[in-house]
């Protein structure tokens, strides 16, 4: 055998290592105590792998007739840029702003995997040689599948981020020009199946119909959805990369892009299980998407009772229990840290102070615990719905910040968009606040009879501003 | 194509299908909680793509080639350090939370 | 041993790793109740090895080879058959427990 | 491609469809809802799998000119023949004996992945050939495992239908004949792995050496002991079926295999987890393993109070609240049917009657489950330790048949071999009543203080006897 050979397989083995550690690294992500240590063994593993094939390149290089710079520029070159970008923006980001920045890591995974397919065609096209038909199977489907990952990845960080209108972009007739990309790629594909000789500008149609695709799938879905639709697209990419992998026949990309496709696919499920949706559902866009969404016109249906900061600093303060829930209101607001104040100030004070964290409150599973996590609040005072729902009967007051749809007793009753959602039992507590800013609606576009509720005091303002004022009010009794 | 074409096809399949099992057999029941430390972590993994990206890097000679491959790198870096370090990021909030404020929630715990 | 043929054996390898992580991520957290019928269940599945028995009977021309495969595939066959009845009557009584009684039960919950 | 061809690729892909029945079916056997389900879609794969192989043998004889009837016979007498003996035994078994039977299959089943590498061998042998180095050693590793499994299957086997006494059987340098095969295989193993010449010779020694080893590591093993050792012995035959597929380099046998292996290891961790032993610990045996291990010999260390029937019959007739806890001794006197019957007696009466179920009582998990089940006990009536051991102090009796370990309150103090192994709180009970036939002691041979409780009354009988003899006085009252 040659050094080459010998090379050849060490790497192999290197990449199996790496893969594992994949695997056992995504297991001990399934528990909190493991998981930082789980995403350690996941790096390591890629570390692994990455460094096996910088040394395959060099060997490969040299059994080649020697060393060349080209190849070492463009990589060198490239994981700097990457690398550096990669690490200023996950450094930098705030912890609100995590979820549009993993989608925009997104994009550009589900880019590269397209790139590699593209690559491959480029030289089969110069080559001008018949392509298999697995071949061009494989090399059209990562292109379709990361090219929409890419544009729909964009569009989602955008939305998130604000950049571009949360609410959903119905274009007239945008579901006839999605169902035309749609023919165009796959009618593209048949040909291209068909002729079994590569033909770039075939590809480039269908390169381009992906790309608008990504778009146009994205932007009808509400910006409250997006969570769902990152797993989604995360799991996309997953696939293309495992695409990827038979273009240039390489069972690491084939095992790491199948385990994050299929697990992709599992967590979007359980991620829209816990909104009760479905995920075909969300895809189809239009639902929800914001605080103005197609049906709030309407009034309340009681009269509301406004409190001011005073009254409820006084209630809160000779409370024996009470319970906070935080809602998407907070997280928009950014009071992580406002609400950790007041109840450190009010358990001075000898009050119980708990969290009621709904599992979907937010725009994201676990939105609460990562921002009160991130104002130190103490972990077991966060309670999970079930444990702390049987708990509102005995507590004084209910304090209900930003939160709205997971609140709402019309969840109860069937006919409402939020049937059968789970709610927290806010209504049992023997009084309660609410502060969000105005009479407006959440994320389902439903009104709340909470508010109308007659032991129910509204404190209209912005969440971090009405924490202020209530810390400020109990400092001053 | 050949018989032999079919077979190595074949076997990437097995691998892509066994991968796929392993996939939904270890996503099995997540505390909603870690959705999307998970998903960012899963997120991080298809960051191998680098792999692939830095084989055509070596066989690029052609400039476009070399333009594509040089994209695809830095994308696929982008995808692998951001990926890793935002999920360190999130998990760090997990620990902690448990850590940094067990004893003091004991002593509210005890005071009230 | 040549480039090729080790890199069959890897892929090989590559297989056997696979089905272990999926092996391991599938039994995760099992009831105690069910370690049993898990067990035989498990049991059942390497009576594969009858295929294996099934494929040397074909190769098989030397009389010693022949008894060697006539006792393979009776064995393997048993391992099978046996394996999945037993299973399956393991698990009957499970089913059969849920169905039948439970409204029974409901009528003696009431009662007390 | 020839017809050969294009039915060998479909034969791998019936292959791989069956493999993936098996992880799917395996995964549905982890809830009891869906146990049975996956256990036909378990079967199902391995009948797809072995159909296929069927043609697979057709489109080879028929390509390699002919139908040939020899294979034939072989394979229709091997599977009418095996699978005859395994549909008989598999139903006429008595629900108290499936681990034994259980443990037979495995015993084939190893054999059977033994023989597959015995043949191969003899073939090389023939041939005179070079070995090559991996062959040679996936053919030892198939020959050892596969032979220690089947004569340890067999060994445990007999020691739990009670035709090798249960109780470890040490015989005076037993451990240095054990090292000493385990010498002779090694060197044996070695000694060929350096020729690459097939040896029959050193093979015939080290296969007797791997059969003598299997019956002694299994014989100082105690009988209670031998789930664990059972578990144990299955994950090593998957294994030897994985190195199997790596001799006749088939994946259906290498996926398969590693399947459970893997997934028989962990159940063989988690079955001595819930019985607070390790597996290395029950391996090197010697550890209780009957009524009368070592240590037996003492007397209880308190006087204990000796009850009639028709005194517990009147306890229990005018008891609210009655717990049974069963154990080892209802399994052995086959007492499930007389328990059900009482009990049934009872709640005509009006009391509430609940089984409390440990998870380590009886000789297997899930001992009793099956047991009571197989009497048709209502399943909502069987209480797991965890839920029922709060009702205790509420109860009025407890009655106590043929359980002890489970029961005994040397478990909460360090010291005692039981020391840490959950029990249930029987203790609490306002009485309890003990059925077993003397003082005998249970699986870790240890005093039960429980018997000499102030509150415990001891009803000397077979468990059998003893509750048709309380249903008799039941009736009389
Ligand atoms: N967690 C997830 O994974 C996820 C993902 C997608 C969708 N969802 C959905 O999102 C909803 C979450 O429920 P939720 O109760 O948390 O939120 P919500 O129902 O969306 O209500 C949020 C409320 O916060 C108020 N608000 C907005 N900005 C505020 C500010 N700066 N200060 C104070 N209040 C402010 C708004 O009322 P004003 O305008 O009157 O202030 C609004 O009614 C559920 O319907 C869920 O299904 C969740
Ligand atoms: N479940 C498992 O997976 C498993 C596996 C291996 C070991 N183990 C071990 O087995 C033990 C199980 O505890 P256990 O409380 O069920 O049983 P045990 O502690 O073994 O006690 C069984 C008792 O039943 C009595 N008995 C025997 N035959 C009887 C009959 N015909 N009629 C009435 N009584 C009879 C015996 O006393 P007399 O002789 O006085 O009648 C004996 O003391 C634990 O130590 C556990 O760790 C369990």
């Amino acid at each position: 055998m040659t050094t080459l050979e010998i090379v050849e397989i060490l790497v192999r083995i290197a990449w199996l290592v790496g893969a594992v550690a994949f695997v056992i690294g995504l297991g001990r992500m399934n528990s909190p105590a493991t998981a930082r240590n789980g995403n350690l063994v996941s790096a390591g593993g890629m570390t692994i792998a990455v460094a096996a094939t910088a040394i395959l390149i060099l060997a490969r290089q040299s059994s080649d007739g020697g060393f060349s710079a080209v190849p070492w520029l463009i990589i060198v070159a490239g994981i700097a840029l990457g690398g550096g970008l990669g690490l200023y923006t996950a450094r930098a980001v705030k912890m609100t702003a995590m979820p549009q920045l993993v989608s925009l890591f997104n994009a550009v995974g589900g880019g590269a995997a397209a790139l590699i397919a593209i690559d491959d065609y480029i030289r089969l096209a110069n080559a001008g040689s018949h392509v298999r038909i697995d071949e061009h199977i494989f090399i059209v489907l990562d292109i379709i599948i990361g090219s929409i990952t890419f544009t729909g990845s964009i569009i989602a960080s955008g939305k998130l981020q604000g950049l571009i209108a949360g609410k959903p972009i119905i274009v007239p007739g945008g579901q006839l020009v999605t169902l035309a990309l749609a023919a165009v790629t796959v009618v593209g594909a048949l040909f291209l199946f068909a002729t079994g000789t590569p033909n770039l500008a075939t590809m480039v149609l269908i390169l381009a119909a992906a790309l608008i695709f990504g778009v146009t799938m994205t932007l009808p879905i509400g910006g409250a959805d997006m969570p769902v639709v990152i797993s989604l697209l995360n799991s996309f990419t997953g696939t293309a990369v495992a695409m990827a992998g038979f273009v240039i026949n390489n069972p690491v990309l084939i095992i790491a892009g199948a385990l994050v496709g299929a697990s992709g696919a599992i967590l979007t499920k359980l991620m829209a299980d816990a909104m009760n949706r479905s995920v075909l559902n969300i895809m189809i866009g239009g639902f929800g998407g914001g605080d103005d969404a197609a049906g709030a016109v309407e009034g309340p249906g009681g009269s509301v009772r406004s409190i001011g900061a005073d009254d409820v600093a006084i209630q809160l303060a000779y409370a024996q229990h009470v319970i906070v829930v935080p809602g998407y209101g907070l997280a928009v607001a950014q009071a992580q840290h406002a609400v950790r104040e007041l109840a450190e100030l009010l358990e001075e004070r000898g009050v119980d102070v708990k969290y009621a964290i709904h599992p979907v409150a937010g725009r994201m599973p676990g939105h609460m615990n990562v921002l009160l996590a991130e104002a130190n609040v103490p972990y077991p005072q966060l309670k999970e719905m079930d444990d702390i729902n049987p708990e509102f009967a005995r507590c004084d007051v209910a304090l209900v910040i930003g939160a709205n749809d997971v609140t709402n007793p019309a969840a109860r009753r069937p006919g409402s968009p939020v049937s059968g959602m789970p709610i927290l039992d806010v209504d049992q507590a023997k009084s309660i606040v609410v502060i969000k800013r105005s009479m407006g609606k959440g994320y389902a576009g439903i009104d709340n009879e909470l508010y109308t509720n007659e032991k129910t005091g509204m404190l209209f303002a912005d969440a971090k501003d009405g924490l202020a004022a209530l810390t400020a009010a109990v400092k001053a009794l | 194509m050949t018989a032999e074409e079919i077979n190595g096809l074949l076997t990437n399949l097995t691998v892509f299908t066994l991968a796929i099992l392993v996939g939904i057999a270890v996503i099995s029941k997540v505390p909603a909680t870690l959705h999307t430390p998970l998903m960012s972590g899963a997120n991080s993994i298809h960051g191998i793509v680098l792999v692939g990206a830095m084989l055509i890097a070596l066989a690029a000679t052609e400039p476009i080639s070399q333009l594509v491959s040089l994209i695809a790198v830095a994308f696929a870096t982008m995808n692998v350090v951001g990926g890793y370090v935002v999920t360190d990021r999130m998990l760090q909030m997990f620990r902690k939370k448990v850590v940094v404020t067990k004893p003091a929630a004991d002593d509210s715990e005890a005071a009230s």
